[in-house]
């Protein structure tokens, strides 16, 4: 058994190293003179083997930690490895260790998290070659996946903490990776803001653990597993529950939080991959899951957190239907695809929840890098409308995207119908038909702008310019292996969990970590009904986006290319005229930034303003002023005093002395 | 027979009144600083006889203290004088006023 | 007269002579030289308290080096003579000198009155004993006041570092 | 007789011994030995011609500068002038005070140990001398009122204050080893395991360096370089007062000397031989005045082979080689004895 605390230190070591040679090379490079521009090949190199070297070093002492681990655990169960590295901090009996524990939980984030992580690695390699800060680059991803290993081995709210607030950190250094762009600049700041409404719930929530059961460490989900709901207060439970919720909002952008997420599309293309689709994001579904055996006992917080993620999932997979950023519709889709797997833990699924953010991590970043290679093709053209016709000259990227699509999609028997099944049959189970309806249409949604997308990218005529069309070409091994073990992880990784209970190896193995909730049981039959259901709306969606968005303009247009415009068949465009408002208010993202700005930015800058001009300028500068010109007259008088000659102030020492000893001996 | 503890703490407060007079009276920054020093040993001097009384080798440590904190203050002392010599060419105290107003 | 007191007179009237003798010389170089004799004499003073370690180091620290550095800048900077003319600032001069004369008095009452000794005087002045207080002030400086010492120490290579860049050239 | 009064007989006594040894024995005849080593390392004679082989040459040093005219030149400060020498002097001939120069000889029944005054400072008593050393020189340079003279005081001053540190940091290791700073304890020690100079071999070097050093003795007279300054810091002296300087130096060499046997050549004591009784106690005072003697051979043998340092050389030496040396020495020294655990 390995060491568990080398998994995430290894590519701290790696952060250290890539800084300290980029800070050195850049600095160096700026004394010189020398400008922007690629690095040479031997930096790069470097920067390379050492960012995809550690990470895929800590990936492998991941997995040798957990495959044993795992092996023992469905032989016949394993307890949580718990590993204390030092103790942290303490105060009377309160105390918190620097520890780290493997369980099923963490099991199952540490092996894709480590796995997707190092392909992404990778995949930067030849992606970010061109870029003047790729050691910056690579070492903001090392220290990323550091704090990301942290927040998902960590024994204790702390710790997880302290990889919660190190990816968010992370995070915002990513967004902002091209600082010298404004709207980068921009999101990466909106992202850090809304983090931290989230963070303040979460942190109130740890207090909140800690009140309840006395402890931070992860045993406190032993006693609350224990715990009958009549046992605690129940209002203190509810409270905790909503804060950690509230936390996991803001890191896994759920309504309303979840305007960040979009904005961070910013950032290179890679991180939007593993950062915003496949681990940081997930990191909230994670925390709810860890905390499960809290949740069951607030009944009604589950609820709440079934809704929250149900109108998170249509909400924003109706954005996504109308974007022409091919970038924004995957960031709303895992908006989406994040409500579901709120939805499956509100309704106590939350082994179907875990089951959907580790197929996820994998179709979703498949998708992303497919993007990028997309998006690398076309000279860093992001815009849809300016796409299309390119699959013959990009196959793979084009064909391990459709894998990834079909995948998203829930087409059996691919990954993400098995999860999103899953998913939704649990739902169903639960007996919540409101929320299995928005389910389904989701669904449904989802594969049709899903496939909008492809057809928009991939079918049809190219509508750029023709510089651009002269230049498209396929990406390098370095990204296209990544894609394809992605596209072949996208296509298999729903066996894990196959219903029907033929091969259930992850309920099995995620049992021992999560709440146990009353089975509800279906019919198999009902189940296969479902099943087709959910199907059925999947395979509409395709149709109709394949029927839609042909790609070839229509026929009266025949022959002149109008770039910056969505070519749609005339049933189409017949469509969202009638539309109308509706589709407007879509196509402008529901107007939920404007309205942000309106009601909640608004009125703050405006009491800024007042406290400003009003309160600072007038009253506190007033007294600040005041009170210097006191200061000034003060000096003015006593300056007398200041003769600058020693023996004066030798002599005005001795007379204090002479005072004071007379007063000691008279006194 | 010996000495009493008295005598010692005249002796001491006795040469600590002598520095006191040497530091107002002279007007060289070094015959000033003379007197400090010896303001300070009587001051050692006065320690190591409170701490003879009480029975408390603190005293010791304290005085060894006092005596490493003259050494620095001496060394940078010293090399004020030595710089302000250089710009103003005497170490007058009443000809160095830098502190005016 | 018993040898003690004999020593200690001796010793006292030693350093408060040539204390008076320091501040009335007007040579500096003379100014230190009474000042090391002065120091010698609270050397025996030390010695005859049972603090001889103590009495070393005021001899290797004062007299061998502090005094010494002070004799290198007297004669570095060639200060033979103190001011000759008048003093300036007779005011000065007058309420210096009964300010401290007060203050001397009242010290001294202090001191002896604090002097009435809650401990037998009978161990003040006697010979050395044969307790090693070395080991004692090693002990206590590196347990109680080990924070002190270091603090010491840092201030002494501040001094070192800052004494260097105040007495170096301008290179410009 | 009360044992007050036989303290005090004892020390006279021993005081008595030791200052004849040196000032009658020693001292005249170093300047004959000096001056005939020299002639033999320059193969040439030397003193012959006064009495025997030239012994009786001391003698008539002395005898012509007490009969010299003493001349005070009119510019020096005189009180100083005449004070400097004197100065110079005591310290050299006190430092012996504190150095075992025999194990211990049975008087009227009574054990006496051969040292003035073993007191539990021994090595700062000598420290402290030193530095008082140091003014005899600086103000005899001060007070002749000649540049030669201030500049030579002020090397020696720098000098001394130099390698003195070195000095005092590579006698602490002896002392960190035997556990006390008594130089009695620390022959103890060496007649118990083996000589210093053999386990503290890097501090014996340094030591004996700055010995040199602290008794302006060649390689390092730089103070009283008569290429550069004339004759340094005595320049302005004749007769009896430069004898004192003249004396003062044979008397440092011989302090020094015998600091350097305490220290590291085992002082009074000889390998796998003890001394005891009355007749081991004079053969063990014979034994320490022999190495003493051997060691001043070795300081008279450099000065007449080696030539002078520059001035930058010495500080650098100084500054830059002995006292690292010195520390690292009583790190190391330290952290062994550490290691060991309490002797």
């Amino acid at each position: 058994m390995t060491s568990l605390w080398w998994i995430p230190v290894l590519p701290l070591l790696g952060f250290v190293v890539n800084g300290a040679v980029a800070l050195v090379s850049s600095s160096r490079r700026a004394r010189r003179g020398e400008g922007g521009g690629p690095l040479p090949y031997g930096e790069r190199l470097f920067h390379g083997l050492v960012g995809v070297g550690t990470v895929g070093a800590s990936g492998v002492l991941a997995f040798a930690a957990l495959v044993p681990w795992t092996q023992q655990s469905l032989a016949g169960g394993a307890l949580p490895v718990v590993e204390t590295v030092f103790k942290w901090m303490f105060a009377g009996d309160f105390s918190v260790d620097l520890a780290f524990r493997l369980d099923a939980l963490s099991a199952l984030m540490l092996s894709f998290v480590t796995f997707v992580g190092t392909l992404i690695h990778l995949y930067s390699v030849g992606y970010m070659q061109e870029e003047e800060g790729y050691g910056r680059y690579f070492a903001f991803l090392n220290l990323f996946m550091f704090a990301m290993l942290t927040l998902v081995l960590g024994a204790n709210l702390p710790v997880l903490f302290i990889g919660w607030e190190g990816v968010g950190l992370c995070s915002y250094l990513l967004i902002g990776y091209y600082y010298d762009k404004d709207f980068a600049v921009a999101a990466g700041k909106k992202a850090f803001v809304v983090n931290r409404v989230g963070d303040v719930g979460f942190v109130l929530g740890i207090f909140g653990v800690l009140a309840l059961f006395g402890t931070t460490d992860f045993s406190f989900l032993e006693s609350a597993r224990h715990q009958l709901v009549s046992d605690t207060a129940p209002l203190s439970v509810y409270t905790v529950c909503l804060l950690l919720f509230l936390g996991a909002c803001g890191k896994s952008a759920q309504v309303p939080l979840y305007v960040w997420l979009p904005d961070a599309m910013a950032g290179p293309t890679p991180v939007s991959a593993l950062i915003h689709a496949a681990t940081m994001v997930t990191a909230g579904v994670y925390l709810v899951a860890r905390t499960s055996s809290v949740f069951v006992l607030a009944p009604d917080a589950m609820t709440l957190v079934a809704w929250v993620g149900a109108g998170t999932a249509i909400f924003a997979a109706s954005i996504g239907l109308a974007q022409n950023d091919i970038k924004k519709v995957l960031a709303y889709s895992t908006v989406s695809q994040l409500g579901y797997m709120f939805l499956a833990c509100g309704v106590g699924a939350f082994a179907a929840g875990m089951f959907h953010v580790f197929t996820h991590a994998f179709f979703k970043a498949c998708l992303f890098l497919g993007s990028g290679s997309v998006i690398r093709a076309l000279h860093h053209e992001q815009d849809m409308r300016k796409m299309g016709g390119i699959a013959p000259r990009v196959p793979q990227t084009f064909r391990t995207m459709l894998v990834a699509t079909l995948a998203i999609s829930g087409i059996v028997p691919l990954a993400g119908f098995f999860s999103k099944d899953q998913i939704l049959g649990s739902v169903a189970a639960a007996g919540q038909w409101t929320l299995y309806a928005v389910g389904v249409v989701t669904a449904g949604m989802t594969a049709f702008y899903m496939f909008r997308l492809v057809r928009m990218t991939f079918a049809g005529e190219f509508r750029g310019t023709p510089e651009q069309e002269h230049h498209v070409h396929e990406s390098p091994a370095t990204m296209t292996v990544p894609l394809w073990i992605l596209a072949a992880g996208s296509a298999v990784a729903g066996f894990i969990w196959v219903p029907f209970g033929v091969s259930s190896l992850l309920p099995r193995f995620l049992a021992p970590a999560l709440a146990e909730l009353p089975e509800h049981e279906m019919s198999h039959g009902a189940e296969l009904g479902l099943m087709a259901l959910s199907l059925g709306a999947a395979i509409a969606g395709i149709a109709l986006a394949v029927r839609w968005y042909t790609g070839r303009p229509a026929p009266e247009h025949a022959g002149e290319k109008p770039p910056g415009e969505i070519v749609v068949s005339p049933a189409a465009a017949a469509f969202c005229e009638r539309a109308g408002a509706l589709g407007t208010l879509i196509k402008n993202r529901w107007n939920v930034d404007e309205g942000i700005e309106a009601l909640i930015l608004g009125p703050f800058r405006s009491i800024g303003r007042f406290l400003w001009k009003g309160f600072d300028a007038l009253f506190i500068d007033g007294i600040a002023n005041a009170s210097a010109f006191l200061v000034e007259l003060t000096g003015d008088l006593l300056r007398f005093f200041t003769t600058g000659n020693i023996r004066n102030y030798a002599l005005g020492f001795t007379l204090g002395a002479l005072f004071l000893v007379a007063y000691a001996l008279f006194r | 027979m010996s000495v009493s503890p008295a005598a010692f703490l005249a002796a001491g407060t006795v040469l600590f009144v002598i520095g006191l007079v040497g530091a107002l009276l002279k007007r060289n920054a070094l015959s000033i600083f003379l007197s400090i020093e010896l303001m300070m040993n009587a001051v050692n001097l006065l320690f190591l006889t409170y701490g003879r009384m009480r029975g408390d080798p603190s005293s010791h440590v304290i005085v060894f203290f006092v005596i490493a904190i003259a050494a620095a203050e001496a060394a940078v002392g010293l090399a004020v004088f030595v710089a302000l010599f250089r710009s103003r060419q005497t170490i007058e105290v009443d000809r160095i006023n830098l502190l005016k107003w | 007269m018993t040898p003690e007191l004999l020593l200690f007179a001796l010793a006292a009237g030693l350093a408060i002579v040539f204390a008076l003798a320091m501040v009335v010389e007007k040579t500096p170089v003379r100014s230190v030289l009474s000042l090391v004799v002065t120091f010698f004499g609270i050397t025996v003073l030390a010695v005859m308290l049972a603090a001889p370690f103590i009495a070393a180091i005021i001899m290797i620290v004062y007299a061998g080096a502090i005094l010494v550095l002070f004799l290198f800048v007297i004669m570095l900077l060639n200060l033979n003579e103190e001011a000759r003319e008048k003093d300036s600032r007779p005011v000065q001069r007058v309420l210096g000198l009964v300010s401290a004369l007060a203050l001397g008095g009242l010290l001294l009452g202090l001191t002896l009155r604090a002097g009435k000794p809650p401990v037998e005087p009978s161990t003040a002045g006697g010979r050395i004993p044969a307790v090693d207080e070395i080991p004692l002030v090693g002990r206590l400086l590196f347990s109680d006041y080990l924070f002190a010492f270091e603090a010491v120490a840092v201030l002494l290579l501040a001094a070192a570092v800052g004494a260097l860049i105040l007495s170096r050239r301008r290179m410009d | 007789m009360s044992p007050a009064a036989f303290f005090l007989l004892a020390a006279v006594a021993k005081i008595a011994v030791v200052w004849a040894v040196m000032l009658a024995a020693l001292l005249p005849n170093l300047v004959w030995m000096e001056r005939r080593g020299a002639g033999l390392i320059q193969d040439r004679p030397g003193p012959n011609r006064v009495g025997p082989l030239g012994l009786f040459q001391a003698v008539a040093d002395v005898l012509k500068m007490f009969l010299k005219e003493d001349v005070t030149p009119l510019y020096v400060d005189k009180l100083l002038h005449t004070v400097a020498p004197a100065i110079l002097l005591v310290p050299a001939l006190t430092t012996f005070a504190v150095i075992p120069f025999g194990s211990s000889i049975p008087v009227f029944g009574r054990e006496v140990k051969l040292v003035i005054a073993d007191v539990n400072i021994g090595i700062l008593y000598v420290l402290a001398l030193t530095s008082v050393g140091v003014y005899g020189l600086v103000l005899a340079g001060w007070a002749s009122n000649n540049k030669y003279s201030l500049l030579g005081g002020l090397r020696s001053g720098a000098q001394v204050i130099s390698y003195e540190l070195s000095m005092g940091l590579a006698a602490i290791a002896t002392f960190v080893t035997a556990g006390s700073l008594k130089p009695s304890a620390v022959v103890e020690w060496q007649v118990q395991t083996v000589w210093n100079c053999i386990p503290q071999a890097v501090g014996f070097v340094v030591f004996v360096v700055a010995a040199f050093a602290e008794t302006n003795r060649v390689p390092f007279d730089l103070p009283e370089a008569e290429a550069e300054l004339v004759a340094g810091y005595h320049t302005e002296y004749s007769a009896f007062k430069f004898g004192m300087f003249f004396m003062s130096e044979y008397a440092n060499m011989i302090a020094a000397s015998a600091m350097i046997v305490t220290l590291y050549l085992g002082g009074w004591s000889l390998p796998f031989v003890t001394f005891t009784g009355l007749w081991g106690g004079l053969l063990s005072i014979a034994v320490f005045w022999a190495k003493t003697l051997a060691v001043i051979c070795v300081f008279i043998w450099v000065r007449w082979t080696l030539p002078r340092f520059r001035y930058d050389q010495l500080m650098n030496l100084g500054w830059k080689v002995l006292l690292p040396l010195s520390v690292a020495n009583l790190l190391v020294v330290a952290w062994i004895v550490a290691m060991k655990g309490p002797a």
